[in-house]
């Protein structure tokens, strides 16, 4: 039975681990580096241990270090949370060698899903539809021209070892693949270490629908539906929704079979999700799958009822799944916005200094996973992810409406978020419809700027607020107030 | 340095003394000594034992507010002659103050009337408050200008009771 | 359509009513008195009007004033919240006359239910069973004594037009019969207006199970399952929790089915509570309608997934049910604590003052409806409820855990909170297990004056920030911080 | 009385006078009248042609940042001479200063060297940040004691550029 889980990871993830560990009775162990003494994910764990500088690579990637921090603290199990170090399949042996529950996979399995060619391969055999395109590594440009002819352009570049975009290319026409491939290579050198790359069908204005799976050690497998996640900018994920509105029931049940076949080929346990593009035709393709517990995981919890963290250390502690298939449900909709720290008046990029103030929005049906409160200074050294912001409405019109409310009182004042950005979404009327396809930002917010329509208001309340300053700086220091319970000294205990 | 803080009706002493990043602070019988993990305007969070303890804390009118782990304290905080020096030099300077009730209290007897001169120190009046009596002395010389209550009277958090020029 | 509303109200169910509107575009006028003027629900109305002074007959319940302000701001309809207004048919009445929609039940089944002993003999004849008493309004001591002879003591002695406690007597024998009778008639007329009295069948150790129902005006009933409200001081809610761990389905359906004939035979229509007393025999009694919104919705609204307001307002509006009986599931369990400013220290007194800070939990399946934030002042002219800490889970122990732990964080300082006593009740082995009995405070709490086992660690961390605000004083003020780009005025724009 | 703001490449100049309860403002063309429904230390609410609006706000190192319905304004305060005499009376007396970044800029020169004697409105440097150019100069008479960066350097907010005896 795990009793102590270090918990590798920062920023809100971290605390949604912390939290779901204190409702289990586990201790939890944060890590930090030099510039997060101050974190929110080190005031809420039971013990904290300065992990190295900020470089993540020093910090928060250093394998030995994290190791001999839990070694050192008695955890006897590692949760990775998403990014860093929960994909990595080396850190996944390391702990299984140093005899450390690690909170997910096996390293086998993670390795296995890691390559993406091998692990097409595997799916293939499964019988699980995959995008048309290559069966192996590419040496050559020549071996890629005569792939990329076999399968018809517009073919898509990809990186064999990555992920979140990373070296990823639309290539239209052959004239154009040399210079893809030596940018996709040296793209996928710097961020994997690897640059391996392969091809595959480019498939337009699709969808992305993926499935949240839980497997434990025993064999049993289930899926908790889908997640529509199309709302990208950048190939980064900013909005996700569950259930999706392009799923019916039938669709449903054969994207899931397929979702748990995946799972089962590749000996996959704990919680993971396959990702699928779903074109407009309906036809489904496997993507990838993504092995630890994804940025968007709420939005499942939201409509399922399920607490997959919750599930992750009971199966990491060999466990048997209570749930079973036929009593999951989706009820009602959920809908998840993640705030980052960036400018959009400055194309997205990362909006670095204090936070000053925060208001919170609270409310029915309301949650907040949050990383941040106000007087954190949001560093440069990882990912701008402030929170995320879910709430869950009977149907996707109550719950888009509530995000609307949520995000008009999501005060964040000190740094620039997208908060702006996502309201326009999640307003927009082919987002209302539904029309969510991955192109939905390219197309409809090609060039967004902001919009500066309270400026005026912003003028005349920070006029109010130079005002009374100004007032207060010239007349409030005048008189020294004197309150005798503080200055005096002379007590008497009196009978009562 | 010494503290003295009351809860209900004791009286508790606390010594402090900082050595590098550490407190060492006695309460009584024992000493500890202990480095915040975190030390932020209103919590701290403090490793006793080997267990960690989240503290939420506020101040205000000479009390320290603190919520510990879903239990909440209030504690009078009696500062001493020797810490209040410098903003009594401070008032000396403006030539002007204010005595204000800093929680609600009765006035038990007042010692002047509008239009008196006062020295420092001067005994003003008597306030009671959490159950003891509180004698009020001038913290500056001055003139009486203005007395907003009688004795007997309730008076409630920052109303002004004398205010001296 | 119902386009502006109302609320005659304050405090957290205000906001809670302001927040539903917002998310149905319907616009929100506040009402406040003048000790309100910087309250939560005024800064989140779209309009707020100040409606008198302080005192709750001169503002907030001030029929005249209301009406008319309802009339000056076009607003087409009023939410009366629960408590003040909510229950008086003759406010409702006015707004009826006054062509307001009053969203609640009509004047004629409010006044109804809200004679006791009227309503009482309309259960009985609908063939509901009702607690052995009385069947007509007492005029002299002599009647009592008959009555009280016939139903056998113990009996129960309460105010005919009363609720929440007030007038309310155990009698155990013939010679305590007249005291309880003055005393009883005396709190009845200070409270209601009204002394009338009458008796009933005192049921020791009783469970307080009530069913939630929604009634439109097309004759359509549902009940929303039951919440257990046994957990009360003096004969005030403080925990609720649904489901009842007393009930089986079987019990639930014949509880839900007599709720729905109460409602039925009244005419009722909007949301309402139909309440019942359970004894250990699993007999249950009728008690009385709630007719309103009830402090405790928020339990049932996690369990079902139903927003009870934007319910209430779709029934005012005239529109059918769109909810049928058969598609109604409780899942997983829900509790409720009510967050009172009550010092534990002093007999649970009101505990006034000046809110300094608040930490409010948040996270997955935590929920908190709050009127207050740092800075406001909690005076002594209203109710001392400051917000409801409402957490849901997959069970009752899953529920009950993160209760505990959000209890922990919910940091409130300036006042007094009961947030120890609500602390220690959830964590009472007898809660643990479920035996919760009305009688369950005076048995397990009698003299709970309060804890002090973290008052060492409360002295050191005093004395840590008496040390700092010390240093700070001595040493912070020395040298000047000049800002260029505050204090000199010679800016030049660049070409950018 | 008259402020002027700045954001992104546009200057506002915005003037406000106080009538009772209410402000007078005029943001060039048009003048209205308001009264904040609430005045918070960080949020206030404004009625403006028969609408609501929730503000909220916070002030740090010579910025604004604003935030109304879901959308962030950054403004830059510029402040004149006549509001900062208090300020800088208040050096005087002290005989220190230190000048340091308020946000994040560039040092595009430095007119001083550490041990110089300088004098009052000297012109001791020019920063970049925001777009704009700013010269800095001395706030009070005294001896350039350090200077932690060189020209062409990157600041933070916070860091101190200049520190004066």
């Amino acid at each position: 039975m795990i009793k102590k889980v270090l918990i590798a990871n920062r920023g809100e993830i971290a605390v949604r681990v912390i939290k779901a560990c204190r409702e289990m009775d586990i201790e939890t162990v944060a890590i930090y580096s030099e510039v997060d003494s101050n974190a929110l994910h080190v005031r809420l764990a039971d013990k904290a241990m300065l992990i190295g500088p900020p470089a993540p690579r020093e910090s928060y990637l250093n394998i030995d270090k994290i190791i001999d921090t839990a070694k050192e603290v008695n955890a006897d199990a590692i949760h990775p949370g998403y990014g860093f170090l929960a994909e990595n399949a080396e850190f996944a042996r390391r702990c299984e060698e140093t005899g450390i529950n690690f909170i997910g996979p096996t390293s086998e399995a993670m390795a296995l899903l890691g390559d993406k060619i091998e692990s097409r391969q595997t799916m293939i055999a499964a019988d699980v539809p995959v995008i048309p395109g290559m069966e192996a590594k590419a040496v050559s440009l020549a071996d890629l021209a005569k792939e990329a002819k076999a399968i018809g352009y517009p073919v898509l570049l990809k990186a064999s070892a990555g992920g979140g975009g990373k070296g990823m290319r639309i290539v239209e026409s052959a004239d154009e693949l040399e210079g893809a491939m030596e940018a996709g290579m040296r793209e996928a050198k710097s961020a994997f270490g690897d640059d391996s790359v392969y091809l595959e069908k480019y498939i337009e204005k699709p969808r992305h629908v993926e499935f949240q799976v839980l497997a434990d050690t025993h064999g049993n497998v289930i899926h908790l539906f889908e997640r529509e996640c199309s709302i990208q900018r950048r190939h980064q994920k900013i909005i996700e929704e569950s259930p999706s509105v392009a799923l019916d029931d039938e669709l449903r049940q054969r994207m899931g079979e397929t979702a748990i076949r995946v799972v089962k080929s590749s000996g996959y346990t704990n919680a993971g999700t396959v990702e699928f593009l779903l074109d407009k035709h309906k036809n489904f393709y496997f993507l990838e799958v993504n092995a630890r517990l994804q940025v968007e995981h709420p939005v499942t919890e939201f409509v399922t009822g399920v607490d997959l963290v919750k599930q992750q250390i009971k199966i990491a502690n060999g466990e048997k799944l209570e749930l079973r298939q036929e009593d999951l449900r989706q009820k009602g909709h959920a809908i998840e916005c993640r705030i980052y720290a960036e400018n959009p008046q400055n194309n997205f990029l990362p909006s670095l200094g204090k936070i000053l103030f925060v208001n919170e929005p609270v409310g029915p049906w309301i949650r907040n996973d949050s990383g941040i409160f106000a007087g954190i200074d949001v560093s440069m050294y990882y990912d701008p992810i402030l929170a995320k912001l879910i709430v869950w409405g009977e149907n996707r019109e109550d719950a888009r409406r509530r995000m609307k409310t949520a995000l008009e009182d999501y005060a964040i004042l000190g740094i620039k978020t997208q908060i702006p950005f996502l309201k326009e979404v999640i307003e927009h009327p082919e987002f209302i419809k539904g029309n969510t396809m991955t192109n939905f930002i390219p197309q409809h917010f090609p060039e967004w700027k902001g919009d500066r329509k309270h400026q005026k208001i912003a003028l005349i309340a920070a006029a109010i607020n130079s005002y009374e300053n100004f007032r207060i700086k010239k007349t409030g220091s005048k008189k020294v107030q004197v309150t005798p319970w503080q200055t005096v000294g002379q007590w008497e205990i009196l009978k009562s | 340095m010494e503290f003295e803080y009351k809860t209900a009706d004791t009286l508790h002493s606390v010594s402090i003394e900082k050595k590098e990043d550490a407190y060492v602070i006695s309460t009584g019988d024992d000493s500890i000594t202990i480095s915040p993990r975190q030390l932020l305007p209103n919590f701290m969070s403090l490793d006793i034992d080997g267990k960690t303890t989240k503290v939420y804390f506020a101040r205000s009118d000479g009390k320290i507010y603190v919520f510990i782990n879903g239990y909440q304290y209030e504690l009078l905080d009696i500062v001493r002659e020797s810490q209040t020096t410098v903003s009594k030099d401070h008032a000396h300077m403006e030539g002007e103050a204010e005595i204000s009730a800093p929680m609600p209290g009765k006035i038990l007897k007042i010692f002047v009337k509008e239009g008196d001169e006062i020295k420092v120190k001067q005994k003003l009046l008597i306030v009671e408050a959490m159950k003891m009596e509180n004698s009020i002395t001038a913290p500056i010389d001055g003139t009486v200008k203005r007395i907003n209550f009688k004795e007997g009277d309730l008076v409630d958090t920052g109303q002004p009771i004398i205010e001296i020029e």
